[in-house]
């Protein structure tokens, strides 16, 4: 399924889509630099609040994932983990241009470069760092896109497992630590 | 061992719990609500900045450094600078020293509202957050109209700062502080003086004079479990900070409530500082002294190792610069304000708090994972 | 118990969660205004209970989703026992220690659902919450129980009724200013607002019992809260300020005790629990006891008055 | 069919248990069940012969509603335990005895409360004391039997007292002639009063003599738990009905100073009561065994039993009677649960345990409906006798006694939910993943407790029709019912009512839940855990310390069996000193002494 | 100031036998101390009140096959930072904790070590990855390490097409 391809919808899908896209809960997982512009984009100065947008504490309760610029390889990890947790629909929104492809840590040991290859991204914010107003607009975009029912990153993710978890075995060698290295 | 183990559960907090600031991590092993163990996990930040340093050239390192410390990003770049001024032997003009305490200043401000509004987090005095947050983002703007940035400013160079002020600049500042002075009461008010913030942090978390010294805590924890003036600002002067004068807060009992009133504190003294900036920086003058010869990027600093050290608000911020005389550093290691506290510190002193106390322990602590994970 | 009865407590249930949750988006607002922005859309609160509903979601064992069905259930029962102004879905059923039992069924349902989630932060949540109940619950009973003694009826409509006749001045909250005071500070707890939020505390237990909770399951929480905190207002609206004559009257009443919790909320940290229980047996436990000693020995409030 | 036929049956059987049992094990534990359900349903049969008198020897027996109605619930617990006797045969160290034992308590108890005269009563009471003393050491710990015992014959030496008093004054041995004849100014009938109830009082496990309770409870075999807390500590409200509503206990203290008019004897002993629920409540929220807890539950509820039959009036005394079956139902099924868990895993700690719903579902269930009627929430029994207890202490305005009733029926919410989220819920240990549910001889009983506590809950008239009797027996004014609802004049149940608009917002609910998207299952593991991995799941499980903020509060509380402890010491020192001072080896010295207080006492008297 | 540093030159002269200092800044100290020779030095200096050890790290020197690790050690009475210089060999990294000097070591050894591969004996979480995770290759701060080769064959690059659709997938 390429980006943007429209598929008819049930009227209960279009009806979940019309709350979908007007209350979005992002989840409280500072991944990256980018998140320092959360909390002006939260608070009093820009008030997220008043586009339906809130932080929920953990991944069940939210519907946004914000990957908020770079992701070190152990974040990476459990960025997908969260991402698992989540309930459909869920939405990726990434941030800077570390999660495009890399940024100035293109040549990093432990940052990845393309976020995409890993997870399925439905939105990037360009900028180092992206200014709250730029968020707010990625926010609002978002919403409007998934009102017309053009962001599909959870689907593809579904349907394209395999592909993702093979990239991802690729970059972290192993997605689910279970070694306890520092005891 | 058998037994124990069903006493105890583990718990996480972090990476993504709203307790924690940062994407950092705490393995805690509790029994009830008491922690009995507790293992720092860093490096979810780990970027490699201490390699990256070295293949960049001296000047382009510039546009990384600031990434270092997300919370307070001004600070990487006077220390590097710094640095490569001592090895370089370069004399910074007048009145770029004093633009640089002003930026210095103002981010210090603003970490610490920062600081202020996340108290209100652990605690739930949300109202708090949303006050500070906001009001930190007008000294953003100001930097926005200084350096063009709102958070990553890459003013200040070796050899001076970037640019010289923009026109008008000192009197917005001027209002500003007057407006943040008149507002700081309110603050007071709200956060300080509030009842239940007294019962939840006073003689709690407690940091003895003795645990300071062996996990080896600057910044406030220092001062508020010392009584001693231990601010780079004092001890060993860099800038014109010998020339303005302010007052570092100190007091000799430690525990949350303590850190917070000192936080407080320090802005007042930062506005006082700042004002005086205002005052005496000379209205003319360069603001860039020539550092090398010709293009900057083939700048090559003498050989020789220098560490230079400023006072953040978590402690001393340092950077140790090793150059053997070629276009790129050899070596930089970075010292993290809060590296002792947040690392040694939680495994040998989170342990006997509860969990409730652990993200304020966290935070009045000052903990800040991006430059311990570098 | 005819149909019309069953019928009646369905539209009053549906009823009772709409008017609460417009009251709750309505004072998000208030709250935003407190910390200077602009807050929501008023109806936001219904677009984020959808939303959560039309979400997948998943399960952990047949009690997680058994648990949150009793508990609504149980919730939704309570609110048709609550009267408001001449309305009884149920005749007879206003009893207040039904209500406040029944409301029970709800706290354990959800409560059950949390531990059966298997999360040990829901299990610290839920054993807070528990704690947090035996705090603010037993100062209210104990004024409560005056109430009973001094009107010897223990039905809540005919305690708002007896109020009601007697004027502004025979509302409780002036006939009982101790017993208000404490039906005020124990209702903050009920809410689970701050400074008694430390069940749910976000930064310590990140949220606490619903910290597994995702989709339907969060979104038959927020009807359960929404009907939950109804069921508390209405419950201090008719023993203290006298219920309403009218839907109306009993609504303005209800707003203005709602955002009066919620504001105190809005500039009050948290209290650890063990605070939360101290603090509530010491001033507002001595003060229902005084209230009590007061209105039993003395008559001053139900016999004597003005 | 009589009451002497009950009787014959059980002591009959009892003999008849301990020489199949030497035969056949199985033999044994089912002529415990058989007798033990016998005796209940011949209870029924006589239910008609009520106020009709026997004498066997030289005992006498009269049919009492009161009795008739402890005999009911007693036989009542006795016969669902019996069950488990077929499961735990093998785990006894002597099953032979255990079975005897099991079924002569039951005889003892029933003879008690059918008893006529004093004689008859006193040796049936002997006969519980003593059978269950030596069941009680079969189990864990001979420290407990040994406590229980030494409270025990405090009361029942108290008791002898009281009854040797009433012979002296009265000249007759009738229990309710000479309770109702006695004839004393106000001091030295609250005497008699006091030493008369002690041995109720220690039996109920009232502050403080609730020492024992906890001990006995948490060391009794598995099987005898649930008898002890739903059977045995019954005798001691028996004892204080007749103290109370027999002895007229209010006429003789109303002339002495009255609070709300209850006499301040009566008030000293609710007061007692109150203490009592409180001690319960916080003791059991800190019990790491589920066994204590339960226990300390039953101190807690024996205080709201206490205060109910101490009410004598027509609305809290029914709520006390109803309580005594609520709880003796409830507890006795909570520690059926318990038991069943435990011979499952062999452990009944709660921190060891977890995830049992997910093996244990029956059980589970069972647990959860008892618990809901233990805390007293609709639409169970408990709601209903907490009710009434709860309206007939506002009626009076007992603000002190209301609020322990208050602290005690919210705390309960903590205790009793702890087994269930530590034991129950919470993820399942590694090493309990191959256990399978109750045996269905455990499960049998536990459904059938289950469906009685649900249906009294919803039909609380059912009991209460037996109280409504009792209480126009003691010849107070009735609870007034109105169809099947409770109407007293400060307010109204229908517990039909409230479990049928229960039922519909149930349903709402459930259809609500129908309605929206299929939910997807996940293992316990896969949860919440801040993002990180879990490397050690036999560390996610949340049981220990479950309130410890709230247990931090009272962590240096003063204990009362260290209190006894302690002033056992002391009259060891006391008697070591007398022994080294006048019972030495040399007789000189001895002879010395005795001859000078002899002369002291003899001077003293001359004057 | 000046003269606390003459003394401290002094005094690490007739204890130690130390000659060469230099000063790379104001109020800084920088000298080279013999590896056995360290752990007293540093206790020494401890008791001197330098209490604080900023800094533990270690320079790569690959051309001489030597590693230098470097304490960097502040006294907050006189303002005077140390550079304590040792020297190492870089193919057998391994050299004795300082733990029972300053305790707060215990993290930059750890550091040093995951970074460089320095075993300092004593400390006993050393061996414990700290900040890497499940890291097999290399230590990264070695300066034979590339990481933009490793970077591009684990997390591969983002290809740029020269000509982007007009409208994502609108065909």
């Amino acid at each position: 399924m390429a980006i943007g391809d429209k598929v008819e919808l049930s009227s209960w899908e279009k009806l979940g889509n019309f709350f979908r896209g007007r209350s979005v809960w992002m989840m409280w997982y500072c991944t990256g630099c980018g998140a320092i512009e959360m909390p002006p984009t939260m608070t009093s100065r820009f008030d997220m609040e008043r586009l339906g947008m809130g932080p929920m504490a953990t991944p069940r309760q939210a519907d946004i994932l914000l990957v908020t610029g770079y992701l070190s390889v152990k974040t990476l990890r459990r960025v997908i983990y969260s991402y698992e947790q989540m309930q459909d629909p869920k939405y990726i929104i990434a941030f800077g241009a570390c999660a495009v492809n890399g940024g100035i840590y293109f040549d990093s040991y432990s940052t990845i470069n393309k976020l995409d290859d890993y997870l399925p991204v439905d939105m990037y914010i360009a900028g180092c760092m992206p200014r709250p107003e730029a968020i707010m607009n990625a926010f609002n975009d978002l919403q409007e896109k998934i009102r017309n029912n053009e962001v599909d990153g959870w689907k593809r993710y579904k349907k394209n497992y395999d592909q993702y978890k093979k990239n991802q075995l690729k970059a972290v060698g192993e997605v689910y630590v279970h070694d306890e290295f520092h005891e | 061992m058998e037994v124990n183990k069903l006493k105890e559960v583990k718990l996480f907090l972090g990476p993504q719990h709203p307790g924690m600031h940062g994407n950092y991590s705490v393995h805690m092993y509790v029994d009830g609500d008491i922690i009995k163990k507790a293992r720092p996990m860093p490096g979810m930040l780990h970027r490699g900045f201490e390699k990256l340093m070295e293949r960049k050239l001296w000047m382009s390192n510039m546009a990384i450094i600031p990434r270092i410390c997300v919370i307070e990003p001004d600070i990487n770049e006077m220390v590097y600078a710094m640095g490569v001024e001592a090895l370089a032997g370069v004399e910074v003009p007048e009145k770029a020293t004093w633009i640089r305490m002003m930026i210095l200043e103002m981010a210090r401000v603003a970490t610490h509202l920062f600081a202020l509004g996340g108290i209100g987090g652990p605690t739930g005095l949300y109202t708090s957050m949303y006050w500070a947050v906001a009001e930190r983002d007008l000294i953003l703007d100001l930097f926005e109209k200084l350096t063009g940035a709102r958070v990553y400013h890459i003013f200040i160079v070796p050899g001076g700062v970037r640019k010289d002020l923009p026109e008008g600049f000192k009197t917005q500042l001027g209002t500003y502080l007057e407006s943040l002075e008149k507002k700081l009461p309110e603050y007071q008010e709200l956060l300080l003086k509030h009842p239940i913030i007294h019962t939840r942090s006073k003689d709690n978390i407690l940091l003895p004079a003795e645990v300071v010294h062996e996990l080896g805590v600057t910044g406030i924890g220092m001062r508020s479990a010392t009584g001693k003036a231990y601010d780079l600002r004092k001890v060993k002067p860099y800038a014109f900070y010998d020339q303005v004068e302010f007052e570092v807060p100190t007091a000799t009992y430690s525990d949350a409530l303590t850190r917070i009133h000192l936080k407080f504190q320090e802005i007042q003294q930062s506005i006082r500082i700042l004002k005086q900036i205002i005052e005496k920086m000379p209205d003319e003058g360069p603001v860039k002294a020539p550092i090398g010869t010709g293009n900057a990027l083939k700048l090559r600093v003498p050989a020789g190792m220098v560490y230079t050290a400023v006072e953040s608000t978590r402690g001393e911020y340092g950077y140790f610069i090793v150059s053997n005389g070629k276009e790129k550093p050899y070596r930089i290691a970075v010292r993290g304000a809060s590296y002792p506290q947040g690392l040694l510190g939680i495994e040998r002193y989170l342990p006997g708090h509860r969990i409730d106390d652990a993200p304020l322990w966290m935070d009045t602590m000052g903990v800040c994972s991006p430059e311990i994970d570098r | 118990m005819t149909f019309q009865n069953f019928l009646n407590a369905f539209l009053f249930v549906l009823a009772a969660f709409a008017f609460q949750t417009s009251i709750t988006g309505i004072n998000r607002k208030v709250m935003a205004r407190l910390q200077k922005r602009r807050g929501p859309r008023w109806y936001q609160q219904f677009l984020d209970i959808f939303k959560a509903l039309s979400k997948s979601s998943i399960s952990h064992g047949w009690v997680y989703d058994f648990g949150v069905i009793m508990a609504l259930g149980g919730i939704m029962a309570t609110v048709i026992f609550i009267p408001v102004a001449d309305f009884r879905a149920f005749p007879n059923t206003d009893n207040i220690f039904i209500i406040s039992y029944v409301l029970a069924v709800g706290m354990l349902g959800m409560a059950m659902s949390a531990s059966g989630s298997g999360n040990p932060w829901a299990s610290i949540g839920v054993g807070r919450a528990l704690t947090n109940m035996l705090a603010y619950e037993v100062p209210f009973m104990v004024v409560v129980v005056t109430m009973i003694f001094g009107f010897k009826t223990a039905s809540v409509g005919e305690i708002a009724g007896i109020q009601q006749g007697l004027g502004i001045f025979g509302w409780n909250l002036f006939r009982m200013p101790l017993g208000a005071i404490v039906g005020f500070i124990s209702l903050q707890g009920m809410l689970g607002k701050k400074p008694f939020d430390s069940f749910i505390a976000p930064a310590e237990i990140a949220s606490g019992p619903m910290v597994e909770y995702g989709g339907k399951h969060l979104g038959m929480l927020f009807i359960l809260h929404d009907l939950s905190t109804f069921i508390e207002v209405s419950l201090i609206v008719n023993l203290f300020l006298g219920g309403g004559a009218t839907f109306l009257e009993f609504g303005i009443k209800y707003f203005v005790v709602y955002t009066l919790a919620n504001l105190v909320s809005g500039i009050s940290p948290r209290f650890k629990i063990d605070q939360a229980v101290v603090f509530y047996y010491k001033f507002p436990l001595l003060a229902s006891i005084v209230q009590g000693f007061i209105v039993i020995f003395t008559g001053w409030g139900v016999t004597k008055w003005l | 069919m009589n009451l002497l036929s009950i009787l014959a049956v059980l002591i009959v059987g009892g003999l008849a248990a301990y020489l199949l049992s030497k035969a056949n094990k199985l033999l044994g534990a089912i002529t415990t069940i058989l007798t033990t359900v016998l005796s209940f349903v011949m209870l029924f049969g006589i239910k008609d012969q009520i106020g009709s008198t026997e004498t066997f020897l030289y005992f006498n027996f009269q049919l009492t509603e009161i009795g008739w109605y402890f005999a009911f619930v007693l036989s009542l617990t006795y016969g669902m335990s019996a069950f488990y006797n077929v499961c735990y045969k093998d785990k006894f160290m002597y099953p032979n005895s255990y079975a005897m034992l099991y079924i002569l308590s039951l005889g003892g108890s029933l003879g008690l409360f059918f008893a006529k005269d004093f004689i008859t009563f006193f040796v049936f009471w002997e006969l519980v004391v003593w059978t269950s003393a030596f069941i009680i050491p079969l189990g864990k710990s001979r420290r407990a039997s040994f406590i229980y015992y030494v409270v025990s014959s405090i009361g029942s030496m108290a008791t002898l007292f009281a009854i040797m008093w009433i012979y002296k004054l009265t000249g007759t041995m009738m229990i309710k002639e000479a309770l109702m004849s006695v004839d004393l100014n106000f001091w030295p009938s609250v005497i008699l009063f006091m030493t008369f109830i002690l041995s109720g009082l220690t039996k109920i496990g009232i502050f403080p003599f609730h020492v024992w309770l906890p001990l006995a409870h948490g060391s009794a075999p598995h099987t005898f738990s649930p008898i002890l807390s739903g059977g045995l500590v019954k005798l001691g409200a028996y004892v204080a009905y007749l103290s109370v509503a027999v002895f007229p206990s209010y006429e003789i203290f109303g002339e002495g100073w009255m609070y709300r008019g209850i006499p301040l004897p009566i008030y000293f002993l609710m007061v007692l009561g109150a203490i009592s629920i409180i001690i319960g409540t916080v003791m059991a929220i800190k019990q790491d065994d589920a066994k204590k807890l339960l226990a300390f539950s039953s101190v807690a509820n024996g205080g709201y039993i206490l205060i109910g039959i101490l009410m004598m009036d027509e609305i809290t005394f029914a709520g006390g009677l109803l309580h005594l079956f609520a709880h003796a139902v409830a507890s006795a099924t909570a520690f059926l649960t318990i038991t069943a868990v435990a011979y499952r895993t062999g452990t009944t700690k709660i921190s060891e345990l977890g995830g049992m719903i997910h093996r244990m579902p029956i059980t589970y269930t069972v647990y959860l409906i008892s618990i809901i009627s233990m805390a007293g929430i609709p639409p169970m029994a408990g709601f209903v006798s907490k009710w009434l207890i709860l309206q007939g202490l506002a009626s009076k305005g007992l603000i002190i006694i209301a609020f322990a009733a208050f602290f005690g029926s919210i705390g309960s919410f903590m205790y009793v939910f702890r087994p269930l989220a530590a034991v129950f819920l919470g993820q399942l240990a590694p090493k309990h993943e191959n256990l399978k549910e109750a045996p269905i001889m455990m499960l049998i009983p536990m459904i059938l407790m289950t469906i009685i506590t649900l249906t009294v809950g919803v039909v609380p008239k059912l009991v209460l029709n037996f109280i409504v009797d009792v209480q126009a027996e003691a010849g107070i004014k009735v609870v007034s019912m109105t169809g099947g609802a409770l109407d007293v004049f400060n307010g109204y149940l229908d517990a039909t009512r409230v479990f049928v608009i229960f039922g519909f917002g149930f349903l709402i609910a459930l259809v609500l839940f129908l309605l929206m998207p299929k939910t997807r299952s996940v293992s316990l593991m896969d949860t919440y855990t801040s993002a990180e991995f879990i490397y050690t799941p036999e560390l996610l499980h949340y049981a220990h310390d479950f309130y410890a903020p709230f247990e931090r509060l009272y962590k240096n509380h003063p204990s009362t069996l260290k209190l006894y402890e302690r002033a056992s010491l002391k009259l060891k020192e006391i008697g070591l000193f007398v022994d080294y001072a006048f019972m030495n080896q040399r007789p000189a010295t001895s002879i010395m002494w005795i001859l000078i207080i002899v002369t002291i006492v003899t001077i003293g008297g001359a004057f | 100031m000046m003269n606390s540093m003459n003394n401290l030159k002094e005094q690490l002269k007739a204890h130690y036998k130390i000659a060469a200092f230099e000063e790379p800044t104001k109020m800084q100290l920088a000298f080279n101390v013999e590896p056995d020779k360290t752990l007293d030095v540093l206790a020494y200096l401890k008791s001197i009140g330098y209490g604080q050890l900023s800094l533990l790290t270690c320079i790569d020197w690959i051309e001489i096959e030597e590693f230098q690790l470097v304490y960097i050690l502040f006294n907050w009475d006189n303002g005077i930072h140390l550079l304590v210089r040792t020297s190492i060999d870089r193919n057998n990294p391994k050299f004795r904790t300082i733990e029972h000097i300053y305790p707060g070591v215990k993290y930059y050894e750890r550091d040093v070590h995951e970074f460089f591969g320095v075993e300092f004996e004593g400390n006993e979480d050393s061996y414990k990855h700290l900040f890497l995770e499940l890291w097999e290759a290399d230590c990264p701060l070695k300066k034979d390490f590339d990481p933009l080769e490793f970077s591009t064959n684990r997390y591969g690059n983002r290809k740029y097409e020269t000509n982007f659709p007009r409208k994502v997938g609108g065909e």
